[in-house]
């Protein structure tokens, strides 16, 4: 089964969505994880936490120009949603450090099967920096990866990261468009199967072991 | 009251080799003006704490794109390739920090504490060199503070006595690099003939050396 | 949205043997009613983390007088005899800490850093027993972050979303204390309809759990 | 010379008036430091810095109620000087231990010949606590104690401190009834003498050594 790239990243995101429980306040990376805000239920009420130092993101302002003071962390200007908040970068990292945001989504490079991430570093290629990346990994209550299964084949799911990490033992959910995995002391546990997929596909495209249970439920997106 | 000088006389305080740092994040919130002021003089060897570098057309983004700066400390640069490509020249010195790490370096200079202890950046190469310190079982980073000959702040209002309010997404860096550097100065986009309400105040004043306008 | 509960509801949420900080410097910006809730109802051994221990007729005073509390983590205690009374009847342990200190130990719980590395105390009473650490030729001392099963925080004005603005100099250790406990309760003076504007938010919503009224 | 507690309060509380600069940030202890504030010359603007949260404190309000939401920190209704700012005790100890503070005003119990503080505790006696004093007398950029020159004949200014610091080598100034001293790595300096005591007397009643210079002054209070 090919997917466009677009049909990817709709599945992943659409999935991703459902993964959040009423009122939880919810950092988005940067790329894919940006999209999730677009499927989020309607009736479920959650907030976005820009780290740039605003709390309730509403939607992207198109009226604003480039000297909006009201931005997200892309620098894009955005609208504020009712009960939102402004505060300085030092309260932003408070919240993120400090485990007050409920979850955040990033994309990844690479992750392995102790939960390390990787998604900062391409040796030999241009290093634009962690941003607030390692910050929210640390500190978000659940790390939810946002990714494509591989990379041009390449699995980004591997025994051990082998590029530089962004943090260590922290991911605790991982969302492809072939399959949701869950970290797991004992190790991956593949949770759900995108039927357009067969077992053994998620497999040969995954570099770790999955575990796998008997009870394999459906990736709906 | 505080000294209230022109935005030339206050690009004209910044000398060669000296350290500044710059609030914003992006272009949200970031003394623009006040750049362009140390543009116009021949101000080079900079050390820029920032953010990130901005985009190249845009106020820090300049100084970098004007070679001024020898070095930046920032949590970002990817959205001015000018920094990664006189970075990879070898004509500029990048320090990467994480950007929780960088506002809390940056209190703790201000703050008058030690240094920080952070999880972020633990089994990373952030930690490279670096002390790890355990405590109750877990591991921290020991991050130095940090201090700048200068801070450049943006403000959206700003009184006599230099007392700043920031609107919107505007506070970012501003309010902690206003507590951490020998001169602070600030460029209000409105400067008040009134003292602004004590309850509305971002930076107090007592932070504040200068108001440039 | 926040949960809005009564304040006797949120009383009872405060069992025995529950860690609390409380807001509050002396008598300014404290959450008085939510504390007389709690004398209605039967908990006691409490750990009572605040700036000071007020005065006997008033909040959290009160506590100390009808011995609820068996541990004080305080930077004053003196104007409450009744503190220093049981205190030195072997009734009620004390902790006395610089008030820097205490406001950095609450901040760093919050803030999800290791601890803090302060000069101050260095050299005093305050020192002994704790680790002493030399940065670039000047003495810091560690001390561990605080965190508390509850926050009481009073409110100027709250929002339904459980944003708060404080007014005047109640802000003092409220703004902290909402970051560092298990589950925070807000006493609003005065609870809008409307929300609050972003800008003029002291503590976000984020960080409460309820909001008592 | 015999002086009233309330004559030796005064001269004291005036002449700490004089040591200040135009704009300087000020953070007076309670007690008799709390009297400097009376003294200010009307020409010269500072600015006191209370650390309960509030720069720019103006006189008692005698209209307010103890339910006030403007207090100094010893809990007493204060108005605000044009140009004030409130602030939550996280600021207000980032002005104070990061040096942001141009002097505070402190009493003490002992004062030794290396700056040393003891204000805090008396063995024996009560312990109400050291509030922000530690804080101050760390961060202020220059420490002035306040005192009576003996507490009833007994020293305050000695070789070395018996009760327990408050910090070590951090005073700058000590300002008594009897005289001027300022804390030098050399010892203690005497700068200033009350024409109302004779040098003798000073010294008689001083538990350290005095560095006597040839020009000394005299305190005009």
């Amino acid at each position: 089964m090919e997917l466009t790239k677009e049909q990817c990243r709709e599945i992943i995101a659409k999935r991703v969505a459902k993964e959040f429980n009423e009122g939880d306040v919810i950092t988005l990376g940067i790329g894919l994880p940006t999209e999730v805000a677009n499927y989020i239920p309607h009736n479920l009420h959650v907030i976005f936490q820009s780290e740039n130092g605003l709390l309730g993101v509403g939607h992207r302002d198109l009226s604003a120009d480039g000297s909006s003071k009201v931005t997200n962390a892309g620098g894009i200007a955005v609208t504020t949603k009712p009960g939102a908040a402004f505060f300085d970068s030092l309260t932003s990292f408070t919240m993120i450090r400090g485990g007050h945001v409920d979850a955040t989504v990033l994309g990844a490079l690479q992750v392995d099967e102790q939960g390390n991430l990787a998604n900062w570093i391409i040796p030999g290629k241009f290093v634009p920096g962690m941003g607030g990346a390692m910050d929210l990994v640390v500190g978000a209550k659940r790390v939810i990866i946002a990714m494509e299964h591989t990379n041009k084949g390449e699995p980004r799911i591997v025994k051990r990261c082998t590029l530089p990490l962004t943090a260590a033992g922290e991911v605790d959910l991982i969302v492809t468009e072939r399959a949701v995995i869950e970290v797991t002391s004992q190790g991956l546990l593949l949770k759900e199967i995108n039927p357009l997929f067969s077992l053994d596909e998620v497999i040969a495209s995954t570099g770790a072991h999955l575990i796998v249970p008997d009870s394999l439920q459906n990736l709906v997106a | 009251m505080k000294k209230i000088i022109s935005l030339a006389e206050a690009g004209r305080l910044i000398t060669d080799s000296s350290s500044i740092m710059v609030g914003g994040f992006l272009r949200c919130g970031t003394p623009a003006r006040l750049i362009d002021e140390i543009l116009k003089n021949t101000a080079g060897n900079l050390t820029l704490i920032a953010n990130d570098t901005c985009v190249p057309e845009h106020d820090r983004g300049k100084l970098i794109v004007n070679k001024r700066v020898k070095k930046v400390i920032a949590a970002h640069i990817g959205t001015n390739p000018e920094t990664g490509k006189q970075f990879n020249a070898g004509e500029l010195e990048v320090e990467l920090v994480p950007m929780g790490t960088l506002v809390e370096r940056i209190r703790a200079g201000g703050a008058g504490l030690g240094g920080v202890l952070t999880p972020t950046g633990i089994g990373t190469t952030v930690a490279e060199n670096k002390k790890v310190v355990e405590i109750d079982g877990r591991k921290f980073l020991f991050e130095k503070p940090l201090k700048a000959d200068f801070a450049l702040i943006y403000g959206t209002k700003a009184d006599k006595f230099g007392n700043v309010f920031l609107s919107g997404t505007t506070r970012n860096f501003n309010t902690v690099m206003a507590t951490a550097a020998e001169t602070v100065i600030v460029e209000p986009e409105e400067l008040c003939d009134e003292p602004l309400h004590p309850d509305e105040i971002t930076i107090p004043g007592i932070f504040v050396d200068y108001v440039a306008v």
